[in-house]
């Protein structure tokens, strides 16, 4: 049995993101955000795209060129703190955003990776947060239905892929790119190293090759991904 | 084995396309990796945690840790993965599987599926079966088409508790291929020496015949 | 920063377990059970018990020893095709047994072991594995309600732990045991092998040690362990 | 940094005890681990997906790839591991967490937080800080007893909207560490040169004052 050969060129891949598409991105901060597919979508221009991340990066990095080339219509995330620029955009309503406790944001993205309709939960009970969602009652205790995300993209960052789609991350950009990566219609990862299958460990495999669709290979990684000099 | 379920076997391994992920159930539709060229493109999953399933090993070669779903000491290709069982069942449920194919006590005329339970009889719980007949993007079934009392398995409605609703779309037999359509079952091909006029005998429900004739396996 | 060790006597971390208790029981088939762990709480006789594993073994081995000994009231399962005596238990009404879609009992000790009420399923509708569960209508669909499982005590085999717990699976011996190590209030490890903290990679760490309350190292492994001639 | 603040942020290093798992919020309480002895038996978690976390780095030593939850460059200890963000709330949501040590815009006399948003004037999103707050086995916050504006931090009843209920188990200030009690807030110790009327005078909501004589820090 031979696993199927998924590598891809970039603005292939990225062109099948079509206006008004939910793309899911990963990254927490600089770790584990694909920069070089972000501007590929910035060059192919789709918009009114819904955005999942946990947040919008710095201003004039990752995602904010999606802020600033305006295809970005709505924005789920956890935390804007370090992008003054998008908060911006939210308070003066050029941008829709939704704010989900972050480890929340990780659930329903989950969910939506794992076929599940949504997860119940008790977080934010007693504050704006729960306000207008849907409540269960189960053996007396009050839940609130946190329903499931999927996007029809999502952009992953990986260390190593090999051609099959079997990924590996490094140190904490994990973060949300193994559960942004089981979660969309079409997955497309870029790797900083492509290698054959069989080169990764069966155990040593943080994101399985089933659920990715394209692989494409990093050439050289701008100053984007460089430490942060603040 | 009997030659006609073998030739089924072979059969319904042509089903499997180049670069399916494919999940194949207990049983007999564990045979129809043996009817695979060795370097054929497929990635198969198996419930307990891994996707990239090899060949089976002889006892001497097994790895102790090494086990599909159905308890064969399985190996290894280039590209395997293990996972957690949440993991292998976020892949089923999500649409990650091409295709699976199933065993069967009963398919009904609608395209659902009673594997699982004979209420009185036989109930070892239902294991991953529900999730794989449910979500996999197409489920197909090997069986014989009559059961040890010479009962036809491919009934107009299920007798027995079902596995899920409708979810059957092709069922190879030692007699025929038969799809499940939006009309019932279809005639698509017969076994070798086996008249469309035995099919019908043996099928408990309405079978649409081509008028074309019919491939043999 | 140091990590706390956790090594501990097998007989003194399985003597925690009480009466009436309810305990996870990791592997599926024989990879990744606790055979040694499992014959320590056969000595130690507790009774009562809720018993949350995937199968029941064979006849003879593992699990099967507990349900023998008389010390399991109810057993939280997907399938026991294998254990022909354990059938014969439920049968007779013996112990009382509640099945689940296999992978529908993963995500319940899964939302247990990630602080969750439960999760939202469509699997099982229009069977009788629906019949008698809590519905939640999201959007016109209709979902079933898992309830998240919990336990008192996990017993987990791993093939690698260090001092802290943290751990490493082999091959497909990962199974249910990461979720169950995330499940319990009191989480046993028994391993193979145990090192020092620093000698698994941090990016190896398939359960990580803060979940973990107990590591016991194995002396030699029982037949049960190896290959199954069948 | 003023050296009552200094002083603060090592009272409240004491609050971890031998072998606890904690978290520590972006600001202030981060400073807490300046005040461990470098081999001190306690485990810190980020967020973002890590346990083990080991000192800040000057960026000619950062990895790119290792930050915590605020963006600091940090390092690993001997027996780090890395996770997703749903395994890293999976531990806080299930209880995994001894500790959280947390900043505060306002608490209330029943523990109430609110540390996330000022209505009109910051709402950059809630991140991890509800799920921290709500679910370790024990929250603490470290803040300065007063705003800029020279109003106390500790309320009858916050204004802001809150982070999650009930939630503060005890406060440590530049003026005093407080207990949230049944009976609402309690002095346990002051800062040096504090006098408990002092205090009272910049509590916003009744303070119990122990008969005894308090520890100062």
């Amino acid at each position: 049995m031979k696993l199927r050969d998924k590598r891809c060129d970039i603005a292939a891949a990225v062109g099948r993101i079509k206006d008004g598409d939910t793309v899911m991105i990963g990254g927490f901060g600089v770790p584990g955000t694909p920069f070089t597919l972000i501007q590929a979508l910035v060059q192919q221009d789709a918009r009114n795209l819904t955005v999942i991340k946990n947040d919008a990066n710095e201003p004039g990095m990752g995602v904010d060129h999606l802020l600033r080339s305006g295809q970005v219509a709505r924005l789920i995330t956890t935390h804007l703190g370090l992008n003054s620029h998008a908060i911006g955009l939210m308070n003066s309503g050029a941008i829709d955003v939704e704010f989900n406790p972050q480890g929340i944001l990780a659930e329903r993205i989950r969910a939506g990776g794992s076929g599940l309709g949504g997860v119940l939960s008790d977080i934010g009970i007693g504050t704006e947060l729960a306000e207008g969602k849907q409540v269960v009652k189960m053996q007396g205790t009050t839940y609130l239905v946190e329903p499931a995300l999927r996007a029809d993209v999502a952009l992953i960052h990986a260390d190593r892929a090999d051609t099959f789609g079997n990924l590996t991350y490094a140190a904490t950009a994990q973060n949300f790119s193994p559960l942004m990566a089981m979660a969309a219609a079409c997955v497309i990862v870029e790797a900083e190293t492509v290698v054959l299958p069989g080169e990764i460990a069966a155990n040593a495999v943080q994101t399985a090759g089933v659920f990715v669709d394209h692989v494409t290979q990093l050439e050289n990684l701008s100053e984007e991904y460089a430490v942060v000099r603040r | 084995m009997s030659d006609a379920r073998t030739r089924m076997i072979a059969r319904a391994a042509r089903e499997i396309a180049p670069g399916m992920v494919v999940n194949l159930g207990i049983g007999m539709p564990t045979q129809v990796v043996n009817h695979l060229a060795a370097d054929y493109p497929v990635c198969l999953h198996t419930e307990n945690g891994m996707t990239g399933v090899g060949p089976v090993l002889p006892p001497e070669q097994a790895d102790r840790n090494l086990i599909d779903a159905g308890g064969a000491y399985v190996s290894t290709v280039a590209g395997s993965a293990f996972f957690d069982s949440a993991t292998s069942f976020a892949m089923v449920r999500s649409g990650r599987l091409d295709l699976t194919m199933l065993g069967a006590f009963e398919v009904a005329a609608n395209g659902d599926l009673a594997n699982w339970k004979i209420p009185g009889k036989f109930s070892p719980g239902v294991g991953g079966g529900v999730e794989l007949a449910q979500k996999a993007r197409r489920v197909v079934v090997l069986t014989t088409h009559l059961d040890r009392a010479g009962r036809s398995k491919l009934k107009a409605k299920c007798a027995l508790p079902i596995t899920a609703q409708a979810c059957v779309a092709r069922i190879f037999t030692d007699m025929a291929v038969i799809d499940v359509t939006p009309d019932g079952f279809a005639l698509v091909e017969v076994a070798q020496g086996v008249s469309p006029a035995e099919i019908c005998a043996a099928t408990d429900a309405p079978l649409t015949i081509p008028q074309s004739p019919l491939p043999s396996f």
